[in-house]
């Protein structure tokens, strides 16, 4: 069992850590690693290697590795240059990205797709979804407050009073319970929006409050994933939050539905009647974003507010956002080890979920 | 020590009596909070003023002549009687600011 | 029959005493138990008035004139006091029913003596009676006397007044001793003597103890009116005067040293080592100004039963990371229903919005922190001002004292406040290192210690009410 | 009595709001703005004109008003275009530039430098300083949270336990008290370190720890600034403060003594043995830094470590930094006017203090 | 002279027996209490022993040897019986005492109908001692056969059986007054008539009472055995035997009442309502598996006196928000030199992280929060696991059903620890929506309730211990 | 009616004593937390075998060969002895665990 880690071109993550590495040894996996593959995470190559790993070039990894494990998949070009039978391990999102499967299996490549993991309580050790949206979350909120020209907590100060600000949180999935945790951390007065019904109770046990809209469709078989919601639902609550919006200070929206459009939930109009200086951080932005104005990857300005749409925020703290995807990593990876053979179970549900090609 | 003997055979009950009247008195006291200690000193004193009692037997008893002792006995009567209403009236005083709100 | 009659209303009036008292020692039911005690004291007295002894000459009008004299003084006397002299209310009270005894053990020794004896059983009740009941009279008085400020405590000590006490009291003893023998002829003239002699004992014994412990000594004397009344009732033999007094005894007696462990100090102490301490636990001088202090229970009542009670927080509050506590006692008063906000000093700490930072760490909602006006503005309709070690924010000279510091400086008007307790640890100057008049100020109380020992104490007096 | 305010030139704050003008004409003030002053903090011009001000161009502004008021100071060449007598009120900082006093004396200009009132109880509704350092501190902490690839908070989580990040604070004035207060709320291992000896007191004030280095001078004659240290307790301090860095993730740096270099606090030898991925916040930069490798105004890289070289945090909070600044102006101001008139009483502490030419 | 010493003995003992109960009523003195009530019990015994009454037989061979025989057999009893089965042992001795009455009684009567007859006062108190101890006899042997598992309630109850009890009642009664008009020649056969019928009321008095409710009727059957001690008291002109007895009816009685009500029910319900409620109050059954409940209080006990402690807690703290709560219960113990950790399980709460934001905020200092191995280490050394609100993450189907959605996954051993307790609401799942069979564990027990609200009960209780 | 009167003017210092002694047995138990109640009525228990002193003074007092009153009260002081003995150790071993730590 050869795996090798890859270098990601655009991201400053590694899918796998020095400190994994005598995890997946004692296992019998060989690692190869890509040179400078954790630089940026501040994984030196001398600490991979002192781990027990080969580190080499990208070529020679290609030629040796029997499994290819990185966080964001190959390019089409690359994929080419693979050896067929070889198991690419990687989040391929396959909603967003529906041909995947199909060009993968033309190449006889066998892709795992880990944001394909069911959200299931069993599977949490390996879902890299939620360690990566619990870091955007937290980020969010840093971010958010830095650029926010006001305070975010309330202080009685010889020079004026400064009221709280308000931290409004649109969607409570992963990412938006840690953010509501940050903000309130932070002490600001923190409301929060979702559709799912066990939101509000997850929203209040963080000591956050919980803006109902009636009407919500129920989503309880829907495997935890939220499931897209009618139009006049949508209406209502557009309305609501609009409302509740112009009062906001930051607003962090994280209402990612795979495989389809981010709902709008910040129209322009909304947008517009902000306060100036106001922050709009949007984590649903790679699915078009739940801001009307989002633009994804930018930090824009927009009626005197800045718009922010990052999905990837998770990037922006390299270390731990590596040590976690690699923890999930090797979780995942023990699946497929039979007494030291790579021998995945194709009835096992996990690994059913998550292959796609 | 005869006397003393004798004293216990003949009053044996009364002596019990007193002594679990005290240990009464101990137990019922001792848990009371601090707030409280003012307004049950009070309490019993306006108890102890019992001794009326004693005033209106001694007068009820006397003969009508015996100015002495109705002088004084009226004189306890008068004090005790002081000690009686004024105690629980001051008692019940202090202790209206216990009136439960809500 | 009728005396069965008369043996059970007694034996119901003695059970009413005893619930009575019962009820009386818990918040809740205090006020029933007086009213129980009350209704067992009357149906005692009404029934000793209408069981018919004997042959007796009854006299019911003397007796119900006196009985009315007597009720309206006590009546009058208990409405026109002010909360503030209760104890001393108490004090003459008390002092009367001593009298009361002491006027029947005279009674009756000087018809023993007319009548040609006594026995020796009945000599040493009556001398009891007499000696118990005439310390109590006297010293009921003089702490009366005290309590009110009418004399000065220069005025009647004098060095070795511990050792004259003791000499006294044994001389006192000696006579009743001495009398008790004279069983058979009773000498009128010697019995007035040791009267004369437990009053001047009475006197001398209250005389030297410090004014903040007469109710300490007031309690002491009010045992001692239930053990002459127990005598008294031995005399008569009647079971409710033995009962009553004898259970007034006991319980006072209790009562008394529970007293003093509240003040932390042992009745000894109290009562002889009183010279040296004397008024010393309650004052503590700064000049000649003087700074009052206030104990935990009777902060813990004037904040449990107040309509409004803001807090001021300051740096001592972060100091003792007392937070917390503060919340918790924020709790618990907000559960009374009463209302409670925190009057937060824009300087109030060590940076700006420190006090914002702790408070929002408690847990305290944002809408209970008043700026600087919004607090002002509530302060004159405020019950109580608890000062949280704050200082500086909460100096008066800020406004009345041009040579001040910071004068000019807006602070907190929490003299406003109807009551102010400040808890800090000392008398120490805050970060201005500025005298701050507020300590001295007649609203003011100070409760000494670290602010979370303070407060924890605070809630626990709190819940126990 | 025309006051003048002033665009900064390189600051996004300005030295006057609109909500202060009401304030300010009450006391028989008229208000000129120029164009675009409170643009960039988020105060448009017209709600300056709303509250009563008159807007126009610098060079009007510069003919009208007999008092000007500015962040920053103008200009040499600005100064020469004043006319003789006008009342500037700005941060001069006299300690840095010694020379302005003689400057402004000899264009016979009257200059009030806001950052010399003095720092007592009595003179903090002015006192900038502490408004200023507030926020910087506030700031200084989100600054290092995001730039930090780990969490400051510790989290338990399926796919790995993360022991919280250390924060150290070194100088708990102002700024370093606030610093400590964020990054405790963000659920940080805070520790602080000062020379002053209350410092200890108002550090554990804040339940942070405090690192104990004996020997401090004594500074209570100071007038609440800091004064320089012996060379042995210096010494003594950085042999401990190495010993803390290479533990803390992120070191915020505080310690400004005004007319003098800052204290080196962190030698680069101690930058080296800091974990990759560390940030030092140094607030101190304008003074030369407390971090020796600090470059003022700058963001560098050194052995992995980020260091960020910002005395002027403040400025990223415009609307918020400009209201404070702005209330504190307006106490300053009455301290000015008697009875409708400008009549400065020469013998006041805070006007003494506070006039340099 | 040598009866006064008896009396004052006598008197002494009496008072070791109010005094040591009064002990026994607080945690910290019970044990000298109980002390305090033996040395009594033995001063009193052994001078009823020595007292050299007028031409008595005295019979010591006898005496003595029944004496150690009885006192050997309670010893060995008292030491063998495990800790779990103390209320079983209690209800025995209680039973003998009341034996012990019966015995005394018909030696009397049979004595008195030798000697030719009894007063009427006599003949009162021997029946009441003969029916009242042989109530208690009958019905503490059932009590403790019951306590034991050795009869099942069907067995031994029918339809009716209040009724049938009623008139048996009413039976019982109707012959002990009959043989109280037959004082002059007391019929011996009658006697045991009674005696025969007191057991069997005592018997079919206790058989329906349910038995978790057994406590309660030991406790009156108890006040019993007192009153009967009295009774036999009054028989001998004894007034140890009479004031002993009449406190431990006393006391016995308000015991009995003050369990009822820390079950929240009334001494009636116990009594009479049995049957519709028998016990049901303590258990939850699930198919037929059963859920054990505990007392707030017996918690406080497992908690305040154990070594180690880990709360383990989840998503339910979270929805209650009983963090706070959490950390002054665990400031409590930790005061008492409890060891208190947090175990907390990665996917605790429905975010990453979760537990530590909410532990993070009620200030409990890192240090104490182990990750998921860390706690399983330390659980196996564990007296007592709290689980605050979690289900999934202590769930050990994980480990030991394939079938379990969960299986595989990594969960918080704490059936390793050596007692368990779980605070939630209801049985209802968690997240995962699967049953948890550590309910079911015969060492959980489950404290039903919102987690703040029952976290702030046991903040009480760990208080009043 | 007559007996009652009678029996309560010659007992009435009984009576008071009883009256008190049940107050008193109120009182004293009325505030014992929770815990406590097992060893507590374990402790009564024992107190209530004071029984056996009847038997005690009942074996003394019986004739040598009167064998009834002999078995009789033997078995009595057995059963007592049993339940005070008994009562108060098993009281005390369940009172250990309140032992103080520190
Ligand atoms: N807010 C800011 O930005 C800032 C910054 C620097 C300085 N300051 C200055 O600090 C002052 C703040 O006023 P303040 O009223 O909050 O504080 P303060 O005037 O300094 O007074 C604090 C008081 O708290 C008491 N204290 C200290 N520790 C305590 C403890 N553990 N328990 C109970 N009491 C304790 C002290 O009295 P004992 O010693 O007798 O206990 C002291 O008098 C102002 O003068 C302000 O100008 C403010
Ligand atoms: N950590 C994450 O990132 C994450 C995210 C999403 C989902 N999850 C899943 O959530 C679960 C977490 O496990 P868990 O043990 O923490 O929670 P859990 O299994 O969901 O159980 C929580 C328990 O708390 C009880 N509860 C709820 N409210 C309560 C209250 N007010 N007072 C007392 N008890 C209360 C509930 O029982 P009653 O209703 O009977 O009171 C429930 O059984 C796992 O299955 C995990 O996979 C985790
Ligand atoms: N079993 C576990 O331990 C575990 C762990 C992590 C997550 N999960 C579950 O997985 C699921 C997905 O979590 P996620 O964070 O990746 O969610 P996500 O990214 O899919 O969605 C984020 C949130 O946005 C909400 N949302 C969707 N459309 C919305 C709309 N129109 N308006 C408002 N809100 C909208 C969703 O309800 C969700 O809460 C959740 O149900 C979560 O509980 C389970
Ligand atoms: N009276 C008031 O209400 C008030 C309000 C604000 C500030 N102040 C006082 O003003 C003073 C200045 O505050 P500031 O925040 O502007 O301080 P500053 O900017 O001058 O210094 C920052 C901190 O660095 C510390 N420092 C200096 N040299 C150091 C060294 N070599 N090593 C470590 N630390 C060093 C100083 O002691 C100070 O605490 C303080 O004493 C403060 O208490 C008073």
């Amino acid at each position: 069992m050869k795996i090798g880690v890859l270098k990601e071109t655009n991201d400053r993550r590694v899918s796998l850590t020095p400190a994994s590495i005598p995890k997946l040894s004692t296992q019998g996996f060989e690692i190869f690693v890509e040179q400078d593959a954790g630089s940026d995470a501040g994984f030196a190559d001398a600490r991979y290697e002192e781990a027990g790993a080969k580190v080499m070039d990208r070529t020679s990894l290609f030629n040796q590795a029997s499994i290819i494990s990185s966080i964001h998949p190959l390019s089409s070009a690359e994929l080419a240059k693979l050896q067929a039978g070889t198991n690419l391990i990687a989040l391929f999102e396959p909603f967003n990205d529906p041909e995947i499967s199909e060009s993968l299996k033309k190449q006889e490549l066998i892709g795992y797709s880990m944001d394909m993991i069911p959200r299931t309580t069993l599977a949490q050790s390996m879902d890299v979804l939620s360690s990566m949206a619990s870091i955007a979350g937290y980020q969010a909120v840093l971010l958010g407050a830095f650029q926010l020209p006001r305070y975010l907590p309330m202080m009685i100060t010889a020079a004026g009073s400064i009221r709280p600000a308000t931290v409004l949180v649109l969607g409570a999935g992963v990412a938006g319970l840690q953010a509501i945790a940050t903000a309130k951390r932070l002490g600001a007065s923190v409301e929060a929006f979702d559709v799912r019904q066990a939101a509000k109770e997850e929203v209040q046990s963080l000591g956050a409050k919980f803006i109902e809209v009636e009407g919500a469709k129920d989503d309880s078989d829907a495997g935890g994933y939220a499931v897209e919601q009618s139009e006049d639902f949508l209406k209502r609550q557009r309305a609501k939050v609009q409302e509740r919006a112009a009062k906001a200070d930051i607003i962090i929206t994280t209402a990612l539905v795979r495989g389809r459009k981010s709902p709008i939930l910040l129209p322009a109009s909304t947008v517009e009647q902000m306060k100036p200086g106001s922050v709009v951080v949007d984590l649903a932005a790679s699915g078009g974003g739940n801001c009307e104005l989002t633009q994804n990857g930018k930090t824009i300005q927009a009626h005197g507010v800045t718009i922010i749409g990052n999905s990837n925020l998770a990037t922006e703290m390299p270390e731990v956002a590596s040590t976690l995807f690699s923890n999930n990593l090797v979780n995942y990876l023990k699946l497929f080890v039979q007494e030291g053979q790579w021998a995945p179970d194709p009835e096992n549900e996990i690994i059913k979920a998550s292959r796609i090609a | 020590m005869d006397l003393i003997i004798e004293f216990f055979q003949n009053n044996l009950l009364l002596i019990y009596l007193l002594l679990f009247t005290i240990i009464l008195g101990f137990e019922v006291i001792s848990k009371v909070p601090t707030v409280l200690h003012t307004p049950l000193m009070s309490g019993a004193n306006a108890i102890s003023g019992v001794v009326i009692i004693g005033a209106i037997i001694l007068v009820r008893q006397a003969a009508a002549e015996d100015y002495f002792s109705l002088g004084i006995g009226c004189l306890g009567i008068i004090l005790g009687m002081i000690n009686v209403v004024g105690g629980f009236a001051v008692t019940d005083r202090m202790l209206e600011m216990f009136k439960k709100r809500k | 029959m009728l005396s069965t009659i008369l043996d059970i209303t007694y034996l119901l009036s003695a059970l009413g005493f005893v619930l009575g008292m019962q009820r009386l020692s818990s918040p809740d039911t205090a006020r029933r138990g007086n009213l129980l005690a009350t209704v067992a004291m009357s149906v005692a007295i009404l029934a000793t008035l209408i069981y018919p002894f004997e042959n007796a000459p009854n006299n019911y009008l003397w007796i119900i004139l006196s009985m009315i004299v007597g009720g309206a003084i006590g009546w009058i006397a208990a409405f026109r006091v002010q909360m503030t002299q209760m104890p001393q209310m108490v004090s003459i009270f008390n002092g009367l029913g001593g009298a009361c005894a002491v006027a029947l053990a005279m009674v009756e020794l000087v018809l023993a003596g007319q009548q040609g004896g006594a026995t020796y059983g009945q000599m040493a009740i009556l001398l009891s009676a007499l000696l118990i009941g005439g310390v109590s009279f006297s010293g009921s008085l003089l702490a009366y006397a005290k309590l009110e400020g009418r004399v000065k405590d220069a005025n009647i000590t004098f060095n070795g007044h511990n050792i004259f006490n003791l000499v006294l009291l044994a001389a006192t003893l000696g006579l009743a001793v001495w009398l008790g023998m004279q069983a058979d002829t009773v000498p009128t003239g010697l019995a007035i003597g040791l009267m004369v002699l437990s009053l001047v004992y009475g006197f001398s014994f209250v005389a030297p103890i410090g004014g903040a412990d007469m109710p300490v000594v007031i309690s002491l004397l009010n045992s001692f009116t239930g053990l002459s009344a127990a005598a008294a009732g031995l005399i008569y033999g009647n079971q409710i005067m033995l009962i009553g007094g004898i259970f007034v005894g006991a319980s006072g007696t209790i009562l008394t040293v529970l007293m003093c462990q509240a003040m932390n100090r042992s009745l000894l102490n109290v009562l002889i080592g009183s010279f040296s301490s004397a008024g010393g636990s309650t004052q503590k001088g700064q000049g000649d100004q003087v700074v009052k202090e206030i104990t935990y229970t009777d902060m813990a009542i004037q904040m449990y039963y107040a309509k409004r009670v803001v807090f001021v927080p300051g740096y001592g509050l972060a100091v003792a990371q007392a937070q917390k506590m503060c919340k918790e006692l924020d709790d618990l008063l907000s559960e009374n229903n009463v209302e409670v906000f925190y009057g937060i000093h824009p300087v109030a700490g060590r940076m700006p919005g420190h006090m914002n930072v702790l408070l929002a760490e408690a847990d305290v909602p944002y809408p209970k922190l008043l700026d600087l006006e919004e607090a002002n503005d509530k302060l004159g309709d405020t019950d109580l001002a608890v000062i949280i070690g704050a200082n500086d924010v909460v100096n008066p000279s800020a406004e009345d004292d041009p040579g001040s510091s910071i004068y000019g400086m807006p602070v907190l008007q929490v003299w406003e406040a109807k009551n102010v307790v400040v808890l800090k640890r000392s008398m120490r100057p805050g970060y201005a290192g500025i005298q701050n008049p507020l300590f001295f100020h007649t609203k003011t109380k100070m409760l000494f210690g670290d602010a979370k020992a303070s407060l924890q104490e605070l809630v626990t007096a709190v819940k126990s009410l």
